[in-house]
Order: C-alpha cells, then structure tokens, then sequence
C-alpha cells in the first residue's frame, strides 16, 4: 500500500515532466507536420543552457529558468528561419530528414563543446524530502510539476483561446486560405515552431536539474515525446498531457509490479494495446469522407 | 538516365572486389551493402505504399537473432512447464527461416497497425522495435541477453558437385550480399510495376479514392509490410553471419535512421534511390573517418545530408530524372518551337 | 476600383493567363465567366496574391498592387473566396468565421456581423460548434461565403459561389451578392452558373485559354450566339 | 414506397445514420431499378452524400441495411463493394495529385483482365510476354476511357495541375475504370458550365445504354429534370418524394424545401424546350 | 617502420564518449612517457586512436580498419563489453592481440580467444575482492540495482552467488535502463523491501541520479557500488550530501597515491592528469588508458618483436606494477585457446562528508 502511493506520486511528477515534453511536440509534429528530430536536441539544448545560465554566469535559479527558455525560442526561430523555411513546400519525410541532421549537427555540437561528462545543476531547494507519512516528495520535483503544470496552462490557453493560436492551427490546416484570411503565414511558422522548441527547452531547463546534463539526454526524451503525442492525439494540448500522464502510470506502475526490465517497453504496450482497440488513438479528429 | 544507374551499379560493384584489396574497404562495402538491403526494404514501405516505418530495425534484428539460434541452437523453458530445446543447425536455415519468421511478423505488425495511418502507423512500429528490442535484452535464457551470442558460424551454402562451402572469406560475404541486394532489387522492380504496384501507389496518395476504385488497403499494405520485413529479415541473417556476434545493440534506433536517411536521401519512391542514397551514406563516414576528429564527423555528415535535401528536396534520383526531363524537353522545344511547355507539377495551392 | 492591365501568370511552365485586362468600377458587380481551364480561378488568385503575377500590373484605386500579397490585399479590403471551399476543416463553425474576422481591428459591430450571416443561412447557425470538416458539401461552401463577408471587405473575388449548393440557396446566394453589392460592395464574380451570373452583373468578361475575348453588359452577352452555345447550353 | 422487387439493383431498407447526437438519415426507403437513372435530391446537409458513403461501405449505418444485387453490403468494406460493381465518385474532387490523367486512370484499372490463374503471379514476378500483352492491353482500355471523356489532351499532364471542372472529369474516368453495374455520382457536373453540362449528360446516357445503372445526385436541377427517370428527394435525413421529374418539380413540399422559386424557371425552360 | 603502432578502439561519440574519451587521454600520457623514455626496443610508439560511435558494428569495422589499413600489431579496447565481444572475431581472423581496458563481461575470456588480454576485473573478481567484508559489513539481506547489460547483470549474478554462499539472502535484482534518468520506480519498489543493503551497479552519471532520487524518496539503506565506474568525485559534486555513505567498490586510489601498489606512477599519472589541464574526477577511469598501453608496451618488451604473435607471446610474459597492483595474466577459457586475465585489486571506499575514505575492513 505504501509502495503504490509512493508510485502514484512519482508517476503524478513524472506524468508533469512527460506532458510537458508532449505539448512541445504536439505543437510541432501534431499542428506543424514536421516530423521534429531536433525535440530531443532541443531538450538537451534546454539543459546546457540552464547550466550555463545557473552555473557559468552564476544567475540565479530563477532567472536562469526564464533565459533558458527564450534562448530555446531563438534556437528555434532560427532552426525555422534557416532550415524549414525554404522547404516549406516540401514533404514531410524531406523536412524530417532536415531535423535528422541538424538534430545530429546540434548533438554532436553540444558534445564537442562540453564533452561527455555529465553537468550538474544546483537548485535552491532543500535536499530534504517532503514526507507524508509514508511518502515522498522533493522539493525540486514538486516545484518541477507546477512550473510544468503552468507551462502547460499557458499553452492551452493560448492555442485554444487567443488570436494567435487560432492562427496557428489555421495556418497548417490550409496555409493558402489562412493568408487570405490575413493571417501572417511566414510569421506564424516562424512562431509556432519558436514556441515549440521553448517548451522543450523549458522541459530540458526543469529536469536538468533534477538529472544531470548530457548531450543524449534527448535521446529518449524525443521517443517518448512522439509516443505521448500519438497516444494523446496530433495537434491536442489536452492529449497530449493525458497521454503524458497515461505514459508516466503505465512506466511507474509496471516497473513497479511487473518487471523494471520491461519499464520502457510499458508506454509502448499502452499504445499498442489502445490502438487494438481504439485505432484512431485515445483523441481521434472527426473526419469525414465525399 | 536513371534507368540505368542499377545495371551500372550491378556491374561496378561485380568487378570492384577484384581491384580492391583492402579488406578494410571490403568490410565497409558489406556492411553498407547490407543497410542498402534494408533501405531497399524500407523503400517498399515508405516511397511506394507512403507507409514510414521507424521500426524497421526491429525485422533485421529479429532475422539476425532467428538466423543466429537457428544456428547455435537453444533451450528455454516456457510457462507451464514446457521447454523448447534446438540443437543447432545449419546456417542456410537459419537464412530460410529468417525470412519466413521476420515476413510473419511483418505480416502480423502489417494487420495490427495498419488499421490506422500516418502518424500512428510510424509509432506502432517504434513500439514494436523498442518492445522486441527489451524482449532481446531481458528474455536472456534465449537471447543471452546483454551477454551476447557470440561464435555464430559463417554463412554455409550447398554448392552443387562441391558439397558445403563455408563463407569465410570477405569476397565470399561480399558476393552474397550482392547477390540478395540484386535478388531483392530485381523482386521490389517487378512488384512495382505490376498491377500490385498501382495498387500501392493509389492507396499512397488518396486512400479513399483507392477504396472506392476496389484496391484492398489492409491486403495491398500488409503484403508490402510482408515482403519488406523479411528482406530486411535476410538482410539481418547475413549481418549475423558476417559479424558472428550479435546483442540487443542490433536493435539501435540509429540504424533505423541510417536507413531512412539511405532511403529518402536518394529519392523514396524511386527503384534506384536507396542504392544511391545507400552507397553515400554507408561510405560517408568512412570517408570522413580519417579527415577530421570525431564530432566533426558526424557534424559534417548532418550538413551533408541537409545540404542534399536543399539542392533537391525529392532526393538525388528524382533531381536527376528531372535535369534529364528537362534536357530532353529543351531538346526538343529546339526541334520545333511550341507555345505550351509540357506541365510540370507546381505547388499544388 | 480595380484595374489589371496586360496580366500574365502560369504555373511552373504552364502558361495560364497570356495577357488579361480588365476593369472593375467602384459599386460595380462584374461577372469572369469561361469554360474549365480558362484561367478564371488563376485570374482571382493572382489579384488577392496567391500566385504572383509575371508580367502586367494589377491596379487597385490607383495603386499599384501587383505584388502586395494576400496579407495587404486584404488589409486594402479586398477579401477573396476562393475555390472549393476551402474551410479550415479541423475549426468549428464559428472559429472559421473568426478567422474570416482576423484582421479586423476593432471587434465593433462584430456580434452583427456574424448574427447577419447565421440569419442568411440558418443552416450554419444551427452547427455554430460542429467541425468545419465534418460539414456538408453545400454546408462548407455556404461557410466559405460567409467567412469572406467577416472581413467587411471593398471589394470581394468569389469564386464559384453557387458550386454544391441547393437550389433555394443559390437564389438566395445571389440575392446577398445582389445586397452587398447594393450596400456599396464592389464584386468580381467566377461563376459556372453562367445566365444567372450575366443575369445579375453591371459587366461581364470572357475568358477563353487565358485570354480575353470579349466583354460586355451581361444582357448583350447572354444575346451573343457564341455565348449562348458555348456556355448557356442553348 | 416500392418493396423489394426483383428488377431492383439496389435496395437501401430502412437505413439510418448518426453522428453524436446528430441524425443525418432517419429511416431512409428506396429502391433503384436495373437500368434506370435515379437522382437523389434534397438541401445541403439532407444526408445525400452521406447516404453513398454508407452503399458504398464508408461509414457503417446505426441502422437498417443496403442490399447490392440481392447481397447485403453491412459487412462488406469498400474495396470489396467496388468489386462488387458498385461504383462511386466524390464530391469533393478526388484525384491521384501526383500522377498524370493516364497514370490516374491505369490506377483505377490495376484489376483489369483480373485473372485467378497461378501463372498470373509468375506473370507479375517475370516479364513474360503474357505480362507484356496485358500491359497492352490495360493501356489501350485506360486511353479508351480518356477519350471518353474528352480528356485526351491532358492525358500526360499531372492530375493535380488540372482546373477543378477537368478534375470532376477524371474522377468520372475513375469510376468508369472499375467497370461498375451501378455508378453513383456525387454532383459530377458542379463546376462545369451549361454545355459542358450538356456534354456530360451525354456521357451518362451513353455510360447507361451500356447497361450501367445510374444513382445521381446533383443540385443542377435543369440537369436532373432532363437526364432523370426517377427522383427521390430528402430533407433532414428523411425521404418526402419520390416520383418522375414532372411530379417532383410540381411537390409542394419539395418546392418549399428545396427548390424555392427555381421551380417557376424549371416550369419555363421546360415550354421553352417544348 | 621506425615507429611502433598500438592501434585504440574506444567510444569518442555516441552514448560512452565521456568514458572513451577519458581513457584515450589516459592512453596518450603513457604513450607520451614511454616515448619520452625512448620508447620500447628502440621505437617510439604512436597510438592511432579510432572512434567506435558506441556502436558494436562500428567497433568491429574500426578493427578491421586498425589491422589492415593502419597494420597494427596490437590493439587497445574496447571499453563496453559489446563493443570488445564485437572485435574479437576480427582478432581471431587477422591473429591480433588485443589488450582489453575495461570490459567486465565474463564471455570475453571464457570463450576461447587467445588473442584477448584483459586488466579489467571482470565482476567474479570483484566478487571474490570483496568476500571477506561481508562478514564485516553485517549484511543480511542484499537487494540489487543493476544497470540492463551484460556488465550489471553479470555483477548480479556473481555477487549473488557469491552472497549465498555466504549465507546472506539475496532480495530483489531490479534493472534500469543504461539511458534511463528516471528510476524512481525501481526506488519504490527496493524502499518498500524489507534488505539491509542495496548493491549497485551502473556508470557515474547514472549513480549520481540515483543517490539524488534515493534522497528524494527518503530511501536509507546500505549502498554499495560495484564495478568501478564511479568516479566519486563527480559524485560527491554532483550528487553532494545525498551521495553521503555509500560505498564503493573501486580499483583504483587516485585520493591517496601514497597508498597505490605503484606510489610513484600514480603520483606521476595524476600530475601529468592534472598538467593537462583534465578534471580530476575522470582519474578514475583514465588510469585503464594509461595501465592498458603500459601493458602493451611491456608486452612488446617481452616479446622481443613488433609482429602480432610476438607481442601476443610478449602478454603471457608481461609482470610488472601497473597503478592498481601486479599485472599479469592467468590463463582463463577453454585449454589451448586461453585468454589471458589480469587480477587487480580491490578496494572499498566510503564517502562521508563530502569526502572519500578508504574502508579498512580486510580484503
Ligand atoms: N496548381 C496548378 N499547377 C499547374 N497548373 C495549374 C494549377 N492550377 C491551375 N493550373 C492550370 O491553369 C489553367 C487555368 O486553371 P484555372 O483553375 O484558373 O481554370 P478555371 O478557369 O478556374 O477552370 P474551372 O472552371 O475548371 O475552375 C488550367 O490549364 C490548369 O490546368
Ligand atoms: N462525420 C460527420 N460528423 C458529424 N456530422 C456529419 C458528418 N458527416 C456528415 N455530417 C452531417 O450530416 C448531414 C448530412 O451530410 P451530407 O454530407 O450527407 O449532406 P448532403 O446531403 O450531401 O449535402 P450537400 O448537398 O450539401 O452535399 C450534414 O448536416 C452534415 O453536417
Ligand atoms: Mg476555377
Ligand atoms: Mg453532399
């Protein structure tokens, strides 16, 4: 009993960070069509940027956290401005393979310039847990599941609920006809892709710290985005954190009482066993046909 | 013009072992030769049925360990109190059953997934990849696991008059996987352009049209998902029996992405466009190996291969067909002047 | 109000317009009509700037505006509503008229406007919150009319208006062209329903292969033999 | 309301569709006879289309079933609904973008001279000269077809880069491919003008004095009037007429839901004809 | 040739490139030195480095590429145990020995390879090393946290054996992923078992996750680290008050060169370390690069020529200090075929505030 509420509590932290890494994802691969090899980059792109910020110039944790992820939303314009943009007209597995290199330029880079070993970040947070009776919660963790949390409210709200995201999902269902409503197409590319990457880099810059700083660990934050994405459905913020979640319990749950060996290979039976049974996903679009 | 980048290939890469001696470079083209195989495969999914795998290594791991036990031999024990013991046998088998069991299962991924597309379709098969992929890692009694499966024998053929031949020699392995990669060439080229082919085609571009016009989508996919999985099985038999050890590494996501950069950089959908995307890519770093450190390999390899794509976003075999398309119209507006030129596609608004 | 001298446009090297001029007076209803392939939908998407012009120059009150581009065209008041629908499939009904509303400044006069177009078809306000996509042929195109009327536009390029809708609302299709015009509108229309279009126009072009080859009220062309078999059916 | 009767190709019993909440066909009954041209007519959003997607397999009904030659289709997917004989077009334009009007067209033949035989396979395996005469044969049928219908000039021109009254055209061609008993068409003449119009009314007779069943459905009601031997006509999901073009036009109910004050003109273009 | 080729197989890229890295720098020292002291039989050496990519297949074409473009006679690597078991058909094809780093998987030398030579315990050493504490420890019930490859699996294994023959029980054997950063589950799961101690396996990056996340859970057991990857200086920096009393099971004494088997070396290993300008915290890891080329070197002293089976004869006769005690090879594997396995030291150490002490309990 003890162990499963420590478990549900760990998945709950860990379900934040997931969905976090989802939302990034789904604005990208889901509302984009861009197939976003660079997301794990990205993420680890957040880390070394926090640890820069935290540890090189000696911000404070707090001002690093911001930097970090406006640094993430230049990258990202930038990735956009230079890569993307002149392919614009091309197809998604051409504009994947584009992420493929620069996600390899960008990894390597970082591995060059920092070299393997991993970096630390210190946070201002005691080193000791919150307990509730038989439970445990660090601070960083917590203060990680809000910061998510918050993250994600805010992009919900401006993709459902503003100008702009409304624009943005225009733009990618029909970019012809968005500029005809006005809309500036160049500019919202530009945007979503440059908020996107943000959120990863805000996940990267959240969990560094938790963690430790490498150059891959995007790796299997990239995967595990995809999967969240796809679990939840393209293009939904709302799914995307509920897949994120779904993730997160099935991870914590099974390592936990079926087998650690398999842990990874949960997620990945979820999607499985959901598209047995649901085969459009767990928050299919309406589409219709004629 | 790229109707004969095969047959060119087919004859530069019969006679080149003959003026190569280094054994280094041998090594390099079976390797390659044996990714090109599975970007040929891939091929066959993504650039004909428009279908992108992203797990496909989980079929040429799947024929590696198959070929491998097939071998060596094993003797697990399941649940309920049965065992399943094998005593080893002979690696052409091995190679046989490869193909039959990684068909079966792209036969059965192929029904699983395909009652869904696109992006679920890509994700299904990443699942599949990362859950065979611990099956190897953790299922050690049979897969030894992280331990490896080490002493696989060579690849042994029947030779007719001669008994056995055990291929222990580079050339050996060099002409064998030659000899699939032609075998699986020349298979993929009479699918495409049989009717089976038009089939996929519709389904790939408008799968609602293509019902509605009575292609079977579920039958047209999973036989390509069939074929596919167990060329990429063969692919996998030969790499075992060339490296003669094999762990859960084989399963790596970045094969999977070395073969989809083979198969997108030469041009998906085209016969030629994996051999040439192949050919680069499996030499590139070999190439780059001694010219530069480490991480500057792999840095000028991604830029490589974005700068391919920004001179020719549909790969380097379309780009071809194109500047030959265009060289011929041009010859033949000098001929006698018209006023249209034939259509090119444009951006479709 | 609207001047395209000498236009000439195509698509990679397929030539689509080989030189058009025409002219749309300020209030003035003018009718594009042609057989398939014309050009008629290239000539609208050439003026709102989906596709860039090659030669010739398009004028709007004075301006020139042969490379302004959708975003401006718009912000000059022209609004376009282009072929085949168009609506932003995964959007609800209403989100799609927002989107028509995009570059409004002020939201004044915005609730009018939509309670305007959900009164001309009761069909769209009855879906409000049903996805574009999901809606019916006819249901989408009268979507697209309405989301172009959103931008309170000077001057609007509808193109195949009447294209899927049922009888009883094409009447009242035109009778809205017919009302906005009267409001002071100026309107370029595409239209295969070509009698009602000669009907309801000020002025009328025919395009044929991408060229101009003749013009004139509508009631001369309806009149004109070649007109009446080539496009009248009679 | 007719019953099952034994000249009927297809019979659509009792079938109804919703969405969510939303019925988009209430209990809809009727028959179309071997041979005849049937228009089906009624305001956007009456449950038209939604009514072919569900003969030809598309969307399952929440109720009632279609019978396809006597054989009920409730079980049967599209693809196999098409072998069947049972043929349709799509409202919105539908073409292979990428490939040319021919290559379009030899899509659509990809089950041309079927053949069960076991040295059909060896015929797609090897190039033997069986292969190399039916390619022949297959290509000889696809410029037939284009012909037909008046797209030879484009045959080598991409699909995609047609006008949109040039993409109805091929999509016509597609149909005709798959060598139906019953075509259903789905406002094949939208974005064409009067006397393409008239040309393509042509196409259809002449599609039907071959012996091709024809259900239509179209808004361009000079058309139907003229090319229909039966109507039958929908609102909100249900059926509120059925009967020969003269009665229809004269319904009250179908002028009040449908036709509004376009019956007057359809009243005068018949005297003009006359 | 006037000079003599050690050709280097390690992971410069992909997931272990800090370890190779670090172990190639270790490498280039004691290359620097044997050349400064005029080389082996009269040649300089010169090491051609090679970067496997963490990647078997790469591995396996690096030796390839190393015997038969560069000719090496003689080969270092290849850090992961896949990574060597994917070269060593390569050394029976071509008759090259290869001097093995830090590999511990126990096929390596079992499987009858003669041409292998390793100075890397593979963990039954590490198990026998540490037999006699058990007693001294008091451990009772053990549970195991194991990194998913054939390095902590094999710790597990062996340490189990090893324990119940000691008549301690063994409790759970819970696994994690080599890139997995979150293990919390595995966490819950060995804080709700009723073990005394927890034995750990895994590579530095990994254990500092584990000590900050077992701090998190309140999780306070016995931890002891196996497999001498720690580098407990980056712990204690980077893990810092959570990494206070674990133990751990290393090779080697960087913190206290005065109480090396080889004083003078690893003084001199560490202040040429530290001269070029590495962090001390990969001293721990280098050492292998270092050792693993000297060993080499005497090698090719031994046997009195630069041709591979001279210098495979040269391993059998190789005795001399390295930084971790005596090197020198015993036969191990299937008679006629031995592979050749050197038996290192043992120790344990303690980190507690902040620090590292050496554990004297026997052994
Ligand atoms: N995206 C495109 N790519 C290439 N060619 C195109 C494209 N769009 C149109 N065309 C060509 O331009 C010419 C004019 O097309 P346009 O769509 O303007 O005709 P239209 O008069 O609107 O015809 P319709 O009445 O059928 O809509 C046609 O020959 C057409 O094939
Ligand atoms: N997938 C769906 N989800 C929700 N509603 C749907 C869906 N498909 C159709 N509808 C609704 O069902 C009704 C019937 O649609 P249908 O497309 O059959 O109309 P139609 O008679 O073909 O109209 P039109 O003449 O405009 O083409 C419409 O109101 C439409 O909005
Ligand atoms: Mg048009
Ligand atoms: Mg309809």
């Amino acid at each position: 009993m003890d162990q499963l509420l420590q478990h549900i509590f760990n998945a709950l932290v860990l379900g934040g960070t997931y969905a976090l890494l989802g939302i990034g994802l789904t604005l990208i691969f889901g509302i984009m069509n861009v197939v976003n090899f660079t997301h794990g980059a990205l993420y680890t792109f957040g880390g070394y940027a926090m640890y820069l910020a935290a540890v090189a110039l000696g911000l404070n944790f707090f001002v690093a956290l911001p930097v970090a992820l406006v640094a993430g939303l230049l990258v990202g314009a930038f990735i956009e401005f230079t890569l993307l943009r002149p392919l614009r007209r091309s197809d998604i597995d051409t504009t994947m393979l584009v992420m493929i290199g620069a996600g390899i330029i960008m990894q390597s880079g970082t591995l060059w310039i920092f070299g393997g070993v991993a970096k630390a970040v210190p946070t201002p947070f005691p080193a000791q847990p919150l307990t509730f009776g038989p439970v445990s919660l660090s601070y960083v963790n917590l203060f990680v599941l809000c910061a998510a949390v918050a993250l994600i409210a805010i992009t919900y709200f401006t993709i459902n609920g503003t100008k702009l995201g409304r624009a943005m999902r225009a733009t990618f269902q029909d970019h012809d006809t968005a500029s005809l409503m006005g809309v500036n197409v160049s500019l919202i590319y530009t945007a979503t892709f440059a908020i996107g990457s943000a959120l990863a880099s805000a996940a990267g810059a959240l969990l560094g710290p938790v963690y430790v700083v490498t150059p891959q660990m995007g790796d299997l934050a990239a995967v595990k985005a995809f999967a969240i994405v796809i679990l939840g459905g393209l293009g939904s913020i709302s799914g995307a954190t509920i897949g994120g979640f779904i993730l997160a319990f099935a991870e914590e749950l099974g390592a936990g009482y079926i087998s650690s060996g398999y842990r990874d290979a949960m997620g990945f039976l979820i999607i499985i066993a959901v598209l047995l049974v649901k085969p459009t996903g767990l928050f299919a679009r309406a589409e219709r046909i004629g | 013009m790229t109707r004969f980048i095969a047959p060119l290939f087919l004859v530069v890469f019969a006679l080149l072992p003959l003026g190569l001696t280094d054994p280094y470079l041998l090594n390099a083209l079976i390797i390659t030769g044996i990714l090109t195989i599975c970007a040929m495969s891939l091929n066959l999914l993504l650039g004909f049925t428009g279908q992108l795998s992203l797990g496909h290594v989980a079929f040429f791991g799947i024929g590696a360990y198959v070929s491998a036990l097939t071998a060596l031999g094993f003797d697990v024990s399941l649940p309920f109190g049965l065992r399943v013991t094998h005593e080893g046998g002979a690696p052409l088998l091995g190679f046989l059953l490869a193909i039959l069991i990684t068909g079966l299962a792209g036969y059965l991924i192929g029904r699983l997934s395909f009652r869904v597309r696109g992006a679920y379709f890509v994700i299904v098969t990443i699942s599949f990849a990362e859950v065979v992929r611990l099956v190897a890692l953790n299922w050690v009694e049979l897969t030894q696991g992280p331990l490896a499966l080490t002493a696989i024998p060579n690849m042994v053929l029947p030779v007719p008059g001669l008994g056995d031949m055990a291929l222990r020699s580079k050339m050996q392995n060099y002409y064998l996987v030659l000899a699939v990669a032609v075998a699986s060439y020349l298979l993929i080229a009479r699918l495409v352009a049989s009717r089976f082919g038009r089939a996929m085609r519709g389904l790939k571009e408008n799968e609602s049209l293509a019902l509605s016009l009575g292609i079977n989508a579920t039958r047209t996919l999973t036989v390509a998902a069939t074929i596919s999985a167990a060329m990429a099985g063969a692919a996998g038999s030969l790499y075992a029996h060339y490296i003669r050890i094999i762990d859960p590494d084989v399963f790596l996501f970045s094969y999977t992405v070395t073969m989809v950069i083979m198969v997108v950089s030469g041009g998906k959908g085209t016969l030629a466009g994996p051999l040439v995307g192949g050919i680069l890519f499996g030499l590139l770093p070999v190439a780059l190996r001694p010219v530069m450190a480490p991480e500057a390999q792999w840095i000028v390899y991604g830029a490589i291969l974005i700068a391919i794509l920004f001179l020719m976003p549909r790969g380097i075999v379309p780009a071809l067909e194109g500047l030959g398309e265009r060289i011929a119209a041009r010859r033949k507006a000098g001929d006698k002047p018209t006023d249209v030129m034939p259509a090119k596609m444009g951006a479709n608004p | 109000m609207l001047e395209i001298s000498d236009l000439v446009c195509g698509y990679g090297q397929v030539a689509a317009l080989r030189g058009i001029s025409l002219s749309v007076g300020e209030g003035q209803l003018v009718a594009l009509v042609g057989a398939n392939g014309a050009g008629k939908s290239t000539t609208l998407r050439t003026i709102s700037g989906l596709v860039p012009a090659r030669a010739g120059s398009i004028r709007l009150q004075g301006d020139d505006v042969t490379r302004a581009g959708p975003q401006k065209m718009l912000k000059l008041g022209v609004a376009h509503c282009p072929e085949g629908r168009r609506v932003f499939p995964h959007m609800s009904v209403s989100e799609n008229l927002a989107m028509g509303a995009y570059l409004r400044a002020s939201d004044a006069g915005l609730k009018a406007d939509y309670e305007r177009i959900y009164t001309s078809f009761p069909r769209l306000a009855e879906r409000r919150h049903q996805m574009a996509g999901t809606l019916s042929g006819g249901e989408q195109q009268m979507l697209a009319i309405g989301r172009a009327l959103m931008s309170r536009p000077r001057l609007v390029l509808f193109d195949e208006p009447s294209l899927g809708l049922a009888p009883n609302i094409v009447e009242q299709m035109f009778a809205i062209i017919g009302s906005i015009r009267d409001a002071g509108t100026t309107v370029l229309l595409v239209e295969q329903n070509a009698f009602a279009a000669l009907e309801l126009c000020d002025y009328a072009y025919l395009l044929e292969a991408g060229r101009i080859v003749m013009s004139g009220k509508g009631a001369d062309l309806i009149d004109d033999p070649h007109v009446r078999a080539a496009y009248l059916g009679s | 309301m007719s019953t099952t009767s034994s000249s009927a190709i297809l019979n659509v019993e009792h079938v109804g569709m919703k969405f969510g909440g939303l019925t988009a066909i209430a209990d809809l009954h009727f028959d179309v006879q071997e041979g005849e041209i049937l228009s089906l007519i009624g305001p956007n959003g009456a449950g038209k289309t939604t009514a072919f997607n569900i003969m030809t397999g598309f969307l399952k009904p929440t109720q009632g079933r279609v019978l396809f030659r006597g054989r009920d289709l409730s079980q049967t997917r599209p693809n196999e609904i098409a072998r069947l004989g049972l043929a349709r077009t799509f409202q919105r334009t539908s073409v292979f973008a990428d490939d040319t009007v021919r290559d379009n067209v030899l899509i659509g033949l990809h089950r041309f001279g079927d053949d069960t035989r076991a040295a059909a396979l060896l015929d797609r395996l090897f190039p033997t000269p069986a292969a190399r005469r039916a390619e022949n044969a297959v290509r000889e049928r696809a410029d037939a077809i284009i012909d037909m219908v008046g797209l030879t000039a484009r045959a080598g021109d991409k699909a995609g880069s047609l006008s949109y009254g040039e993409q109805r055209l091929v999509g016509f061609a597609l149909a005709l491919a798959v060598e139906p008993k019953m075509l259903l068409l789905d406002e094949p003449v939208s974005g064409m003008n009067a006397s393409e119009t008239q040309g393509f009314v042509r196409l259809i007779r002449k599609v039907r004095d071959e012996g091709v069943t024809i259900l239509l459905v179209e808004h361009d009601m000079p058309m139907v009037m003229e090319v229909s031997d039966r109507i039958v006509c929908l609102n909100y999901g249900r059926l509120i007429a059925e009967g020969p073009p003269e009665a229809i036009r004269t319904d009250p109910k179908v002028i009040e839901a449908y036709l509004g004050k376009s019956a007057a003109k359809l009243e005068q273009r018949e005297v003009a004809h006359a | 040739a006037d000079t003599i080729k050690i050709g280097v197989n390690e992971p410069l890229t992909g997931a272990f490139a800090a370890s190779g890295t670090y172990v190639v720098n270790g490498a280039k020292i004691a290359a620097d030195e044997i050349n400064a002291k005029g080389g082996i039989l009269g040649k300089k050496v010169e090491l051609v480095i090679e970067d496997n990519k963490s990647n078997p297949t790469e591995a396996a074409s690096v030796a390839e590429k190393l015997i038969t473009s560069d000719k090496v006679p003689v080969l270092m690597g290849a850090w992961g145990s896949s990574l060597t078991l994917a070269t060593m058909p390569k050394l029976e094809e071509y008759s090259v020995p290869m001097l093995v780093e830090t590999s511990s998987s126990g096929k390596i030398t079992t499987s009858g390879n003669p041409f292998i030579f390793r100075i890397s315990p593979p963990s039954s050493v590490e198990a026998e090393a540490f037999e006699p504490s058990v007693k001294k420890l008091g451990l009772k019930k053990v549970d195991f946290l194991v990194i998913n490859n054939d390095w902590g699996r094999g710790a597990a294994a062996d340490f189990s054996k090893m324990l119940k023959a000691n008549g301690v029980e063994v409790g759970l054997v819970e696994t994690m992923d080599q890139s997995a950063q979150d293990m919390s589950a595995q966490l819950a799961k060995l804080k709700a078992s009723d073990a005394d101690t927890i034995m750990v396996t895994s590579a530095v990056d990994q254990l500092t996750l584990l000590f900050k996340q077992m701090a998190a859970l309140g999780l306070k057991k016995r931890i002891i680290t196996t497999g001498g990857s720690q580098n407990p200086d980056q712990i204690i920096a980077q893990a810092g008050a959570a990494a206070d009393g674990t133990m751990h099971l290393t090779t080697f004494l960087p913190w206290w060169p005065e109480k090396t088997p080889n004083p003078e070396a690893t003084a001199y290993f560490l202040s040429e370390w530290k001269k070029r300008g590495f962090d001390f915290a990969g001293a721990t890891e280098s050492f292998r690069g270092y050792d693993g080329i000297r060993t080499v070197a005497a090698a090719i002293a031994a046997g009195g020529g630069t041709d591979p089976a001279s210098i495979q004869k040269g391993f059998w006769k190789v005795d001399f200090k390295g930084l971790n005690g005596p090197i020198k090879f015993n036969k191990s594997g299937p008679a006629g075929k031995e592979s050749g396995q050197s038996k290192p030291n043992v120790y344990i150490i303690e980190i507690s505030g902040g620090k590292v002490n050496q554990v004297q309990l026997g052994g």
